[in-house]
């Protein structure tokens, strides 16, 4: 029994994780429709700062986390006024090949500034081991991913989706001509959803770098992850992105324990009978 | 009402020698005219010779290739069109472009930035979309699109009203209801208007002045009733064949 | 002809990869070939030595191959380091064949790919079951009797799989359990659970390089395994110095099989390490692609020496390299003479902090283990 | 067979709370001119699609040619004579308005399969595609950018897209819009001439084209059909008056 | 306009002729063609690197198929390349050496898998469609990743023999043949795919592309067409692999990683889509230059490749052959869209 619950417990943190690493691309896929798969690399670069700030600076990881939002968040603005903003009238594909372009550019950079090696990273003492949690052993890291990971959920699902902020994105995104001629300034809004995006998407780097490893290599690992959450999801809404993560975090782990040979396929057998059955994602509405 | 050619008072807006178009194509030539305020100017012309490319350039939506705008004494041709929305200029667009992903309520809310025209407001004038406020505007019907896309350009409480086709596809009794609405805004708020109309007898027979357009130039300019008693004359300016 | 003698050259071919996650393979390379040429100068046998370098991308065939007959048709290389991964090699062999190129496997594990597919290549890697079967034997030996294998899910864990569990029988140690795991998977938690379920006494870990292998220590480690008395070991993949580091002390008392570890003890290793050091920094780590490029570019020099004023025979070259015993940093190894693989010592190492440092120190060798 | 190519029995549709029409009993004669009026958001639009098979009803029937339909795609009802145009253009950007029609044409008479030979084969359609679009004044146009082409000729090609097909029903919903009084006219003296075994629906606001040039006037109000009648008497009735006219 | 116009003769002949002009071969397209096989005679050139070229060339191209004439955008097409591949390898393996009939066979053998697939998708659009192809392209890649008893696993399928092509031309070391077969082949089944669009059918494609909801209001099959076009680009993709087999005589997963279905994506945006030509030139531009980059840059070339894509998509927005038709076109004083009449 207590096998289960852990279990159960490490896939919910697993789906928080999940969650925590896409939230930054459901924010500028799915709000702003920008297919922007230099998120992932903005996760690598959040990952890269907050290690540098701790090993370089002594900054403690709390307070690392706050600065990793705010560099990165400023790093996208930079991109996307130089970049991004000449490409929103564009299709989907160009947006691919211009992101992905920026994602090849980012390994470079990340390789030359930090070295091709896997970067060593310390967590502080109170966020390791193991916790007894009403007669559970979890492990204290998991702990923390879901409380920060529940908070930033919270926070989002208020602050973007349910706020005229996130009505203005949408409209913006809608049509952005008439939005502009109707009083809107989407440059500015535009821009800053992109920050706030790119904020989010290094704090998943920097959270999860220590579990998924941080290497320059980091964006296109795990940009597929991103995208299968983030498409499960439902574009457009960050509460789908939360139960997408969940969802297949709890499945892959499960999966893993209970049916061990078929361990991998299952994130992508469940990918495919979720977008076969609703192909806008599970909270993602019809068009 | 004002029914002179050249009105005395200052105008709210100046158009002058204005060219502008899609990216290199040009499709307006040197445009030049004027609307005094609370005036009513329609601006008609057959299918496809920039009436609707005039409205955007007003608004700032097309590429401006020379000539100035002026509004209320300030210069405006340079300025980005949320700009130029927060001076009092409001836009209904031709082809009834809503917020497709956004209610009703929310199409209004993001654009209100104070004034007379709550939502509320726009309800009573529009009851049909109080029916529908929670109704993603997707959804609507296509006479209900274009009341909200007017509602809309209400909220941002312009006092320059620039109506692209306003009532296509509303149903007679709401067009009526919805001249007699604009009249009254005249009247009571000295709301300036330009109005783009297809339906040249329901334009004229409504409006103060009028300009035809052709091939992105002013061929004619006059006193709407007057064109409107002037069958030849129209039939000659934006008669059938091309 | 004769009078060109003096300026004649030979050319090195060197495949490896340079880029992605697998790029410190070419760089390794590429820093033990410099340290190599700076120590013994850029001639051999009286030939100029000329480097052809190509990136192989990583484990890619088709490029691989390609390259592989670019360098050999057009550049004209006369030997080949590389190129590395076992598909590469495979792919490359019916060319090296037919070209008389002889070629040196610096970078591939798996086994029966030299000998058979190219009697001109030479390995001076190691073959996996050189790795596993001491392993077995020591575990066993050591009172560890139920292991739990977890491998990673592709060929070269099957083949670990195979030789491990095999070792382990014939040593009368039993399986506890096994385990495949996906190469593309952030999260171990419901493995580890399920490796705790099982009750073993040691666990035995095949990952390739890479975020794997630091993975899944991490994972033990974080998820209180390692805490609840298990014996963690593996190949030397997992502790590899090139990424412990990034592992951190989570690597601590990993037990491990290897062919070699700086911290081994010898005057010509300890020599090598100061000189490595010394002309590419601490960073990063020497790993066992260097010690397989050391020992190519020396026994391409030795045979280089050995037809000094010839013109460049690549049969005589690959006969003077099998069936040779010599001193490594290392330790000794013998290249077989039919085969072209290569016999080794094969040491077990314990990770511990020696000056504040993440080592493998070796606890114990096997003498001599043969390739299959 | 029966008189009506098109008959609905208690058509009942809703989305959601939001009931459309409870009872829909509606039947249009073979060859005839029908409009429908109505109300903004009083269900119009909704009726075609629910004809067309665009969507479904929550309950009750469509006879087509004296079949039942109700659960055809609206692929077989095209096959089967019913065609609609839309009530916001819906054209194919990249091809030219020749192109455009051929293609029509081509899905008509089921030859748009896998092959080797090439379009220019088709010389039959690509004759009758050219004389339709020389019927509707745009073969000056043929070879043109679609989506340059002025709102009121996209309009025109949106219908002969819809006559290419040769059907016993065609459903316009709102042809006239966005055009001015004059080409709204045009347009309908266009229709005129087809043949008279094509059936017309259509829903307009302009009622000097719905009583000029329908045979029947059908008034959808508050989810029902509040009254079918001749265009006269339509417009002498207060009730429609009261809903809809106005003055 | 009151009188209704009627159709004129010349007007008749001048649309006809519209169609056979699209249909017909212009002198660009001969001299593309004389180009690459002139390749060959070009010194020094690395006719491996050539024959490859034309291999993706050909998958790009099978891709267009799918993406720019029916515009189903695939994250997996891999797949597709990959099942030829290994049909080829199989073949090679189990003594059916000689290559063309085993090219055939893996195409028919990659047609059926596509066609299913197209079955499987046929309803699904947008960005459903892009994580369903994708998902499929990496469980399919795991299976035979992980398979190692069956197909090899990662280390490759081994034993492959290839017989002489027409038991004339073994496939040499230099890539002689190799260049010949990868080339002819490709050619043959580019003007297979040309006639094809230019066919009836590809016009339907272009149309649904453009508005499926128009097309279903004309009564085409629209969903029936998702799973034709799936079928021939997976064909066309599979024999892509075949010839990737045949010359290389080596298969491994590598022929189906998403890896490949992002690059085909890519080799195939650079060039531009919806024309055919698109593939061969992306493939082109993309494999010469990063062959060239990974040999000058071997450790920084990926920065130069990001920076290309930047380059292109910035400057070519919608590829480079488009581009490069712009500029044909405004060499050429006089040159309308159609006839005039
Ligand atoms: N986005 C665009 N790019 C290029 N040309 C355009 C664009 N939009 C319109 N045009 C062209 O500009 C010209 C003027 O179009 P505009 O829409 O202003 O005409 P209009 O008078 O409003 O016509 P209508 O009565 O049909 O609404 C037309 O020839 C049209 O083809
Ligand atoms: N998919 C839908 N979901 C919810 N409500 C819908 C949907 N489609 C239409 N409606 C609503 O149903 C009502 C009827 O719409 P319909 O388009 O049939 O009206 P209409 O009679 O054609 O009006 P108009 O004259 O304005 O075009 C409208 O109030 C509309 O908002
Ligand atoms: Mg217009
Ligand atoms: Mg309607």
């Amino acid at each position: 029994m207590s096998s289960i619950l852990t279990v159960l417990f490490n896939g919910v943190a697993y789906g928080f994780l999940l969650f925590i690493m896409s939230v930054g691309l459901s924010v500028t896929l799915g709000m702003m429709n920008f297919v922007n798969l230099a998120q992932a690399s903005f996760s690598m670069f959040g990952g890269y700062v907050k290690v540098t700030a701790m090993q370089s600076f002594g900054v403690p990881f709390l307070a690392s986390l706050p600065i990793v939002f705010i560099v990165i968040g400023a790093l996208s603005i930079v991109v996307e006024r130089l970049i991004f903003r000449h490409f929103y009238n564009t299709d989907d594909l160009t947006q691919v090949l211009l992101t992905i372009g920026l994602v090849f550019m980012s390994i470079a950079i990340a390789t030359y500034a930090w070295g091709g090696t896997y970067q060593r990273i310390d967590m502080p003492s109170w966020l390791t081991g193991q916790r007894d949690v009403l007669g559970l052993t979890l492990e204290t890291y998991r702990i923390f991913l879901i409380a920060i990971g529940a908070a930033m959920a919270i926070i989002l699902v208020l602050g973007l989706e349910r706020t005229q902020l996130g009505a203005m994105v949408r409209a913006c995104v809608d049509n952005r001509r008439v939005a502009g001629a109707c009083g809107l300034n989407t440059e500015l809004i535009f821009a800053l959803t992109f920050a706030i995006g790119g904020g989010l998407a290094g704090l998943g780097g920097a959270l999860s770098a220590n579990l998924l490893g941080l290497d320059p290599n980091f964006p296109l690992r795990y940009l597929v992850y991103l995208l299968i959450i983030v498409s499960v999801g439902g574009m457009g809404t960050i509460s789908g992105t939360l139960i997408a993560g969940l969802a297949l975090g709890i499945a892959d782990v499960m999966g893993k324990y209970y049916f061990p040979q078929f361990g991998g396929f299952v994130i992508y057998v469940l990918t495919v009978a979720c977008m076969l059955w609703r192909p806008h994602g599970l909270l993602g509405r019809q068009t | 009402m004002a029914t002179d050619l050249a009105t005395d008072l200052a105008p709210v807006l100046a158009v002058s020698n204005l060219s502008a178009g899609y990216g290199a194509a040009k499709i307006l030539h040197g445009i030049d005219f004027t609307v005094a305020r609370g005036e009513m100017l329609v601006v008609i012309g057959r299918n496809g010779v920039g009436k609707t490319t005039l409205i955007e350039t007003i608004c700032g939506l097309t590429t401006l290739q020379g000539g100035t705008i002026t509004f209320n004494g300030q210069r405006i041709e340079k300025l980005p069109p949320f700009r130029r929305n927060r001076l009092g200029i409001g836009w209904v667009p031709q082809e009834r472009e809503v917020f497709a992903s956004l209610t009703v309520a929310e199409n209004l809310g993001i654009v209100y930035r104070g004034g007379p025209w709550t939502t509320e407001a726009l309800y009573g004038l529009f009851p049909r979309l109080a029916e529908r406020r929670r109704s993603y505007a997707r959804l609507l019907s296509g006479g209900e699109q274009q009341m909200l896309v007017i509602a809309r350009a209400l909220a941002t409480d312009p006092t320059l009203l620039l109506l692209d086709e306003p009532v296509e596809g509303l149903a007679p009794l709401i067009v009526q209801e919805m001249i007699a609405a604009i009249n009254r805004m005249r009247r009571e708020s000295a709301l300036t208007i330009i109005m783009v109309e297809q339906k040249h007898d329901i334009a004229l027979a409504n409006s103060d002045r009028c300009i035809v357009i052709d091939h992105g130039a002013v061929v004619h300019a006059a006193v709407s009733a007057e064109l409107l008693a002037d069958a030849a004359l129209l039939e000659r300016l934006i008669g059938v064949a091309e | 002809g004769f009078g060109a003698s003096a300026q004649e050259t030979v050319k090195i071919g060197i495949l490896q990869s340079y880029s992605g996650i697998t790029s410190l393979g070419g760089q390794q390379t590429d820093s033990t070939v410099k340290l190599f040429m700076q120590k013994y100068g850029d001639t051999a046998g009286g030939k100029k030595i000329e480097l052809v370098r190509r990136d192989t991308t990583g484990p890619n065939p088709e490029v691989a191959k390609r390259l592989v007959q670019e360098v050999v048709t057009r550049e004209k290389v006369q030997v080949l380091i590389g190129p590395d991964y076992t598909p590469n090699t495979l792919a490359a062999a019916p060319i090296l064949m037919e070209a008389k190129v002889p070629s040196f496997v610096t970078g591939a594990a798996t086994t029966g790919i030299v000998g058979e597919k190219s009697k001109y290549s030479t390995r001076t890697f190691f073959a996996v079951p050189q790795l596993c079967k001491p392993l077995a034997a020591y575990a066993v030996k050591n009172g560890w009797k139920r292991v739990f294998v977890a491998v990673a899910d592709f060929a070269p864990g099957h083949d670990c799989e195979k030789y491990f569990i095999e070792a382990l029988k014939d040593a009368s140690g039993t399986l506890a359990g096994n385990l495949r795991i996906p190469v593309a998977n952030p999260e171990f938690s419901g493995y580890m659970q399920r490796i705790r379920d099982a009750k073993a006494d040691a666990l035995f870990i095949f990952m390739p390089i890479g975020e794997l292998s630091i993975g899944i220590l991490r994972a033990v480690n974080d998820s209180g395994l390692k805490a609840s008395g298990i014996k963690i070991m593996g190949t030397g993949d997992i502790t590899d110095e090139t990424y412990i580091d990034a592992v951190g002390d989570a690597a601590l008392g990993t037990i491990t099989t290897g062919i070699y570890s700086t911290q081994h003890d010898s005057a010509l290793n300890k020599e090598f390490v100061k000189d490595y050091v010394a002309l590419n920094g601490a960073k990063p780590r020497i790993g066992w692609g260097a010690i397989a490029t050391w020992d190519a570019m020396r026994m391409t020099y030795d045979a280089l020496n050995a037809q000094a004023g010839a013109k460049f025979d690549p049969d005589k070259f690959a006969a003077f390299i099998h069936g040779r015993t010599f001193e490594s940093p290392r330790g000794p190894i013998t290249i077989d003479k039919a085969n072209g693989d290569i016999v080794q010592n094969i040491y077990i190492r314990r990770v511990d902090k020696v000056n504040g440092v993440l080592q493998n120190v070796e606890i114990e060798s096997f003498k001599d283990v043969g390739f299959k | 067979m029966s008189d009506m190519v098109l008959e609905t029995r208690d058509l009942h549709m809703a989305f959601g709370g939001l009931v459309i029409f409870n009872c829909m009993n509606f039947a249009l004669r073979r060859g005839e001119r029908h409009a429908i009026i109505g109300p903004n958001g009083a269900g119009k639009t909704t009726f075609v699609s629910l004809v067309t098979g665009l969507l479904k009803p929550k309950s009750g029937n469509v006879f087509f040619d004296g079949r039942i339909v109700t659960n055809d795609t609206p692929q077989q009802r095209v096959k089967a004579g019913m065609v609609r145009t839309f009530q916001i253009n819906s054209l194919f950007k990249a091809l030219n308005p020749l192109e455009s029609v051929v293609l029509a044409l081509l899905e008509r008479d089921g030859k748009a399969r896998l092959s080797l030979r090439s379009v220019s084969a088709e010389t039959k359609l690509i004759d009758e595609a050219m004389a339709l679009l020389t019927q509707f004044d745009l073969a000056r146009d043929a070879y043109g950018l679609t989506e340059a082409l002025p709102y009121g000729k996209q309009r025109l090609l949106e219908i002969v897209l819809a006559v290419a097909l040769q059907p016993k029903l065609l459903l316009l919903d709102e042809p006239a819009a966005g055009l001015s009084t004059q080409q709204g006219h045009e347009v309908f003296s266009q229709l005129a001439h087809l043949s008279k075994d094509t059936a017309i629906l259509f829903i307009e606001h302009d009622m000097n084209l719905v009583f000029r040039y329908a045979d029947v006037v059908s008034v959808f109000a508050a989810g029902a059909l509040v009254m079918q009648d001749t265009p006269e008497n339509v417009r002498r009735s207060p009730r429609v008056r009261e809903v809809y006219l106005g003055n | 306009m009151s009188a209704i116009e009627r159709l004129t003769p010349e007007r008749a002949k001048a649309a006809t002729g519209y169609f056979a002009r699209l249909a017909r071969w212009n002198v660009y397209e001969i001299l593309f063609w004389l180009a690459l096989a002139g390749m060959y005679f070009v010194p020094n050139v690395d006719l491996v690197l050539m024959s490859q070229i034309f291999i993706w060339g050909l998958f790009a191209m099978s891709l267009d198929i799918l993406l720019g004439y029916r515009g189903i955008p695939s994250l997996g097409h891999a797949a597709f390349f990959g099942v030829g591949a290994y049909v080829a390898g199989y073949c090679g393996k189990f003594g059916w050496t000689e290559p063309i009939s085993a090219l055939v066979l893996a195409m028919a053998i990659a047609a059926v898998v596509g066609w299913l697939t197209g079955k499987l998708v046929q309803r699904v659009t947008g960005v459903g469609l892009l994580m369903v192809t994708l998902g499929l392209n990496l469980i399919l890649y795991d299976l035979v990743h992980r398979s190692t008893d069956v197909t090899g696993g990662d280390d490759g399928m081994q034993g492959i023999v290839i017989a002489p092509v027409l038991g004339l031309f073994r496939f040499d070391i230099f890539g002689r043949t190799a260049f010949w077969y990868a080339l002819i082949i490709a050619f043959i089944l580019f003007v297979i795919a040309r006639a094809v669009v230019k066919s009836p059918f590809g016009l339907a494609l272009v149309g649904a592309r453009e508005n499926p909801r128009r097309m279903i209001m004309l009564g085409a099959p629209v969903e029936g067409d998702v799973s034709r076009a799936f079928a021939l680009g997976a064909a066309l993709a599979g024999a892509a692999g075949a010839l990737l087999t045949q010359t290389t005589q080596f298969v491994s997963p590598n022929t189906l990683s998403f890896q490949r279905s992002a690059d085909v994506l890519v080799i195939l945006i650079i060039g531009g889509t919806g024309r055919l030509y698109g593939g061969f030139i992306g493939a082109l531009v993309f494999l010469i230059l990063r062959d060239w980059l990974a040999a000058i840059s071997p450790v920084y070339w990926y920065f130069w490749i990001g920076l290309l894509l930047v380059v292109v998509v910035s400057f070519f927005r919608k590829g480079l052959l488009p581009s490069l038709e712009t500029l044909l076109n405004r060499w050429k004083p006089s040159k309308a869209d159609g006839p005039t009449a």
